[in-house]
């Protein structure tokens, strides 16, 4: 059962690592979007230091997001996405093999990147660590709740702009709680609360949504 | 049951919360309202289009059976 | 299969269903104009003013229907929906389908009188209070169902993964509430609670459950309405089709 | 054993088939035939359980292959018309990810085996966007060589080959049928498999 879950996940990470145009672009979105929002509130440091537990962690989502509609897009055009329905395993192992994938391109670097991105909005020492762990944390979540609608608009036209439509309120959830765990850490909060939440979520999202994504998947694929 | 209101001019003003509520009620209405319209109009272009079609195939296969 | 159960499946077939809605909408729609005229005058013509709030309260006699009915519908939506991936019926997406824009409607009737509402009692189109974020989701939640189901050319794969979306959304909308309801008490100052519920008066009471019975009534006759016509666009080809088409032109 | 009862298709608001029923044994192959669109890969894919019949079943050794599962899927080899191969891996690296993901235990030397029995040995380690149409569809054939499936499922098989590949996978087919094995499969060319019965299947 291990076995067949890193199989998948070793072969989409090798797909990435030959592609890694995608993985930075991602990364790259993130860091613009972090670093404009400063140019566009203004740069009092008080103000900003406020306002980036939500920044990061919208900015994440967003980034996530992006990285979505090629989760099981370019499976679905070569043919191979049918081999892994009709692989004699269940089809939710796959699909958390692949979402962890995801996560490892996708969720993991955005959460090493925060805290780098933390320092431009004058967090301290121990909000950027409250940072990086809720995302990597709660990351896994957005990719296994993202991995449901990428699968639903499997080669729907416009399918880009409909992920986001039926995935977004879905992350709220997550947002509220990773945004919250930061929140509570800069205003002297204890941000376990948030966190231990957060974790349940991510369960959530890898172990159960996958099953969501493989009937999906089936529905697409008819 | 008494009528609550004095006058009609009072029901308007209705304590002077007169734009609020009368923009619900009047928001409300306009939906409850449309809404039917917009569902009895799809149906008839529905219905009219079934029509041709049907319309069209009948025209197709009695000129089969003329050939 | 026992006897009941295919009983139940003859009029789950479009084709049975479709002169029983028929028959069903106008009494529907008679129901909801009495309980809505009957609300109405008891709400704005006879029910006394609310002591805090003045006649502006009034606005309670849309605003809750409309909040019920939005999140009733989402639930019959998403039972419609696992039945029609349980049982693979071809009636279940279609009532999915046809719900979707009433329930949309009624999500954005609720946010509209609640800003309204908003406004002269706590000064304010909007505040981000866990009631009001939670109604503004559900509305896009309807959205990207009805997004999904309009992106995807095929009705049954339509019906299927719009069915998914639902059951998603159904099982999620108590995490997002529970999320939003936590943040809200969170980040709450000394800034407006909104949860006082003031003792309702009797009358007000009365208006406002004859309100709901209309919103209620009004929907289920708008639904049914929106799912004969989809089932003639879905089922054109069959006779039972022609045949009712050639009978609305006889009348 | 595999069989079809009264099967049914349904595309969009067009019927393409309806009452189709076939039986195949060890040994057997069903030879579809017809014209564009009328089916052909819908079936196929109907017997692959990947779209399920508008009516009627299919059934592998007696049961229905809905409630089989995992267990009719281990048996099953479908190979459609996409190739199912990826662009930036090397062929090498197609072959044992795809046996991975199919459950397999594929060592280097049986999958450079299957390669030169495709003859592709020489470019096993060549990204397989540099290959023609045909050496990639020789790639996905591959897995055929390696794969002991009991029961193939081939959409348009020899489209892109030369002649010698296709002498060569129709002998393939024929070894398969010989050891006891299932074949359903369409194709446009008039192919002569070397052994085993062939039925046949057309649909108007």
């Amino acid at each position: 059962m291990i076995g067949s879950v890193g199989a998948v996940a070793a072969r989409d990470l090798k797909l990435a690592m030959r592609r890694q145009a995608d993985l930075v672009s991602v990364l790259f979105f993130f860091i613009i979007v972090a670093s404009l929002f400063p140019l566009g509130v203004g740069p009092e440091p008080q103000l900003l230091k406020k306002l980036a537990p939500g920044v990061l962690w919208v900015g994440a989502l967003l980034a996530t997001m992006l990285s979505l509609p090629r989760l099981f897009a370019d499976d679905y055009r070569d043919g191979t996405l049918e081999q892994l329905v009709l692989a004699p395993q269940p089809l939710g192992l796959t699909v958390i093999g692949k979402v962890v994938a995801h996560w490892l391109v996708s969720g993991l670097p955005l959460a090493l990147l925060a805290p780098v991105l933390g320092l431009q909005f004058d967090l301290e020492t121990d909000a950027l660590l409250i940072l990086t762990v809720s995302l990597l944390i709660g990351t896994p979540a957005l990719s296994g709740i993202g991995a449901v609608g990428a699968a639903l608009t499997l080669g729907l036209r416009g399918g880009g702009v409909l992920v986001s439509l039926l995935v977004l309120p879905l992350y709220i959830p997550v947002l509220i709680f990773g945004a919250g765990a930061v929140d509570a850490t800069v205003t002297g909060m204890g941000a376990e609360a948030h966190l231990s939440i957060l974790g349940a979520l991510a369960i959530g999202g890898v172990f159960f949504a996958p099953w969501a994504t493989a009937a999906a998947l089936r529905i697409s694929l008819e | 049951m008494n009528i609550h209101w004095s006058s009609f001019s009072d029901f308007l003003a209705m304590g002077g919360y007169g734009l609020y509520v009368w923009g619900s009620f009047g928001v409300t209405a306009l939906v409850l309202i449309a809404e039917p319209i917009v569902a009895v109009r799809n149906r008839k272009a529905l219905i009219a289009r079934l029509k041709r079609q049907a319309r069209a195939e009948r025209g197709n296969n009695g000129s089969n059976k003329e050939q | 299969m026992n006897n009941r159960l295919i009983n139940w499946f003859k009029y789950a077939s479009p084709q049975s269903f479709y002169p029983l809605a028929g028959k069903m909408i106008p009494w529907f729609a008679a129901a909801g104009a009495v309980f809505g005229i009957a609300g109405l005058w008891i709400g704005m013509a006879v029910a006394p003013t609310d002591f805090q709030q003045g006649e502006g309260y009034r606005i309670i006699f849309i605003h809750v229907p409309a909040s019920w009915m939005s999140m009733f519908i989402y639930l019959v939506m998403a039972f419609w929906a696992a039945l029609g991936l349980a049982y693979n019926t071809r009636l279940s997406g279609m009532m999915a389908q046809a719900l979707a824009p009433t329930g949309a409607l009624m999500a954005f009737l609720s946010l509209w009188t609640g800003a309204l509402w908003g406004k002269p009692m706590w000064g304010t189109w909007w505040v981000w209070d866990a009631r009001l974020t939670s109604e503004l989701i559900l509305l896009f939640l309807y959205i990207g169902f009805i997004a999904l189901q309009a992106a995807i050319d095929d009705p049954r794969r339509a019906d299927k993964a719009g069915a998914v979306l639902a059951l998603v959304g159904v099982v999620n909308i108590p995490i997002i509430y529970f999320s939003v309801k936590w943040w809200n008490t969170l980040h709450q100052g000394a800034s407006v609670s909104l949860n006082r519920a003031p003792a309702m008066a009797s009358l007000m009471l009365w208006g406002m459950l004859l309100m709901a019975l209309a919103f209620w009534m009004y929907s289920i006759a708008i639904a049914l309405y929106r799912a004969r016509t989809i089932m003639l666009e879905r089922e054109r080809g069959t006779e039972w089709v022609k045949e009712t088409l050639a009978a609305e032109g006889a009348k | 054993m595999l069989e079809a009862f009264d099967l049914e298709c349904i595309r969009g608001e067009r019927r393409l088939f309806a009452g189709v029923d076939f039986r195949l044994e060890g040994g057997e192959m069903l030879f579809l035939q017809g014209k564009n669109g009328s089916g052909k890969t819908t079936l196929l894919r109907m017997i692959c359980g990947l779209t399920p019949p508008a009516a009627g079943e299919i059934r592998w050794q007696g049961a229905a292959i809905g409630r089989l599962g995992e267990d009719y899927r281990e048996v099953l080899c479908y190979l459609g018309h996409l190739n199912a191969i990826k662009e930036e891996l090397t062929p090498l690296e197609n072959l044992t990810a795809s046996a991975k993901l199919a459950g397999e235990t594929l060592t280097e030397d049986e999958a450079l085996d299957a390669l030169e029995a495709v003859g592709l040995l020489g470019r096993e380690d060549l990204p397989c966007k540099y290959l023609s149409q045909g050496q990639k569809r020789r790639v996905a054939l591959s897995r055929l060589v390696h794969e002991k499936r009991a029961l193939w499922v081939l959409d348009e098989p020899f489209v892109a080959l030369d002649v010698a590949a296709v002498a060569w996978l129709a002998g393939l087919i024929g070894a398969h049928l010989q050891r006891g094995g299932l074949a359903v499969l369409t194709t446009h060319q008039a192919v002569d498999i070397p052994a085993g019965a062939v039925k046949e299947l057309k649909l108007s």
